[in-house]
């Protein structure tokens, strides 16, 4: 069986390592928080100006001043520090970052990540994306490895327009979970009930190892 | 030198002009100036550019202005939640200059710093780079972005003192003060204006040299994605 | 009778208007201070990190963590605020400082200003000097007409490393006011006591109007 | 991920080599590390390159490190306190890197910050921009100068939480923020060391995610220039 969106969380999880600041994208990247493991302490940054995201509200605790950069409502901690946006890019682009774990639409062997276009039909805009791919120690994507009509999305080139070039460390997808190594992408692990050809057969990056 | 005004109309007197830039604060719904967006819109001034993160929502935020068609080009960075930002722009009836969040925050803050380019790796290698200079700088490549001087920030902050020392709250905070510090005048809008004194001098976000007009709320601050937990 | 320090710094508090946010250099600039008209809010800028720079402090309000770029003691003020050095000069360098009154080693024709070294002999360092006749608003320069030898101070082209170039306003001696104009400066102001003829003979630099 | 450490030298411990690039907060004697530069002089390591606004007084600050003859270069503003600093300078003893005082600041920032270079007024026609790049923006010229990293940044705050948020007082925070966020490590030595929870998250003037090590005073803050009037 394919993992499922929380089980590729679960997966990403085990990137964290204590002490670790990190940011989390939109999508399954937010339910990685999910999976901090127990005694760990991973600080994660909301890129519209916080360190310390905690927790959902409970409807009580709602504050309108107190976003994700997905706009949902979130908390604070103990820890927690707030700044403004030139600040937050400012430690994303400076490298302070240690990790982003980020959605796809399609990622390359060459470490080549599109997630923010399809040019004529979907626009949202890069966001952060551009800056957290250029900027943070360590860039690991979680995705869906194919599309809905079976198409691989881990692909030799990028079809769509690009979020950075040359900037994916790792990959965690529903089936497998691949480093980006020089001449492509090494697999170091398949998920549970997965078979490694199927995974070639889902994959069109070039396989290395 | 009084910088309280009585209401956003008033603030903006004398400062509106067909085709002229303004530079925006908030982040999403987030901290966002919504009175005197609300006033530009009265005004009907018109041909804008303006330089905002993000667009509002259909009926909030800078959303209204694309819905009386008096903006002509967005400095952005996501539009995803705004379904009539995309539709003007994917019809070509809107331009939009796509800038990365960070580039666009540090472009403001360049503008305000008499700093007129800076060098970042992001968006190398994608199409935001194209058309831009690339330089190396120790064997890595950087494009050059320009700062951003608008004629006109508008940004919300929490509380004012009379003399337009800012404070924000918590997520709020976002892209105001490297907007307000970009425009060539400021104009601000706060839940409360409080006297001088009221802060502690270490405690205060943006210093008032940056603020030139200050009116207070009422603010309907509308939460985009009410998200919650069990208690 | 030339004007001695205290009347130049008189003088100058006549630059001041309602509402200002002003940068003193270290010197006569800071005397300055003790001349701005009653009932006028002059909002003054230290550039170590400061707007709303009150008066030195009594001696049991001393305090070595608030200082000035003189690195003289000295107080807040209820509308102060404190900002970091790179802030600072940002305010400084985007213009945000309506006006900055300095001390000059010498001044020239086209306003440029020397005020930070004599080579092989005093090395101060320009501080913020350069940074704040790049980037305020208005640069009004306080000085003494001549050395101790006589020679003017007040020249066509200065001997000395360039603070700026051509970015003095006004000039203020103790002898005299002008503008620096196309062609040279303009003379506004001469004074109580002192000749035109003195001030002419004075200055090196080409009179003009 | 303990960040609170016992002493200076621990702090330091497995930090300092010779030849290295040391970032320092501080403005004049103000605001400034002193127990950490006591423990860089204990430690004797050489041929140190540091950027520090100015460079302490004879027996004070950064001086001592002068006297010992452990600084190879500096990057400063500004000399005028320090006999010793200028006659080591006017001698060749020292390599001194005049830097304007907010192109200092911003150097730091802009390597903290991901940025390799940035374009500015301050300097042009002036021998600080002698042999750098020029470059016209709107008609204007700039000279570029470039962001610092530096191996170690060492700073002095009022008060850090154990999560290394740091808060200052007064003007003695100037350069201590901008020197934190250049250094590939940064150590911050502070007067009070309080639990996490201890600061409201929108008063904390740098996040803790800047910060690697920390350790508490006592502090002699020595004050350079005592002037006072009648009470």
């Amino acid at each position: 069986m394919p993992w499922d969106r929380n089980q590729i969380a679960a997966r990403a999880a085990k990137e964290l390592q204590d002490g670790m600041y990190v940011n989390l994208g939109i999508g399954i990247p937010t339910l990685v928080s999910n999976y901090i493991p127990e005694g760990m302490t991973v600080t994660l940054q909301s890129e519209n100006g916080m360190l310390g995201m905690g927790p959902f509200p409970t409807e009580d605790e709602v504050d309108p001043d107190l976003i994700n950069a997905g706009k949902q409502t979130i908390t604070e901690l103990p820890h927690s520090a707030y700044f403004d946006s030139a600040q937050s890019f400012a430690m994303i682009r400076g490298g302070k970052i240690a990790m982003a774990i980020l959605g796809a639409m399609e990622v390359s062997e060459q470490g080549d990540l599109a997630n923010w276009m399809i040019p004529g039909k979907l626009i949202k805009g890069m966001g952060g994306a551009m800056d957290l791919v250029a900027g943070v120690g360590r860039v690991v994507v979680v995705m869906d490895h194919t599309s809905k009509h079976g198409e691989s999305k881990v692909l030799k080139e990028c079809t769509l327009p690009l979020t950075g070039r040359a900037v994916v460390d790792r990959i965690i997808t529903n089936l497998a979970v691949f480093d980006v190594v020089p001449g492509g992408l090494k697999l170091l692990e398949v998920a549970a009930g997965v078979t490694e050809a199927e995974v070639r057969a889902a994959t069109e990056a070039t396989i290395v190892g | 030198m009084k910088k309280v005004y009585a209401n956003a109309a008033e603030a903006l007197d004398g400062l509106l002009f067909d085709g002229m830039f303004i530079a925006a604060g908030g982040f999403g719904l987030c901290g966002i100036p919504e009175l005197l967006i609300a006033a530009i819109r009265e005004a009907g001034t018109r041909d804008l550019t303006i330089a905002s993160n993000n667009c509002g929502i259909d009926d909030f935020g800078l959303g209204i202005l694309l819905k009386t068609r008096q903006i002509r080009k967005m400095i952005s960075s996501y539009v995803g939640e705004n379904a009539e930002f995309m539709r003007q722009y994917l019809s070509g009836e809107l331009e939009l200059e796509f800038t990365p969040q960070g580039t666009l925050a540090e472009r403001m803050r360049a503008g305000g710093a008499g700093i007129p380019g800076f060098y970042t790796k992001t968006g190398v290698g994608t199409v935001i780079a194209e058309g831009k200079e690339l330089k190396e700088f120790d064997g890595e490549t950087y494009v050059l972005e320009r700062g951003i001087v608008a004629d006109l920030a508008i940004v919300k902050a929490w509380k004012a003192d009379t003399s337009g020392n800012l404070v924000f709250r918590k997520t709020a905070r976002n892209f105001n003060p490297p907007a307000a510090t970009c425009g060539k005048v400021c104009v601000a809008e706060v839940e409360q204006i409080v006297p001088v004194g009221s802060f502690d001098p270490d405690h205060v976000h943006l210093p008032g040299i940056y603020v030139h007009r200050i009116i207070e709320g009422p603010h309907e601050k509308r939460i985009e994605n009410r998200t919650t937990r069990a208690a």
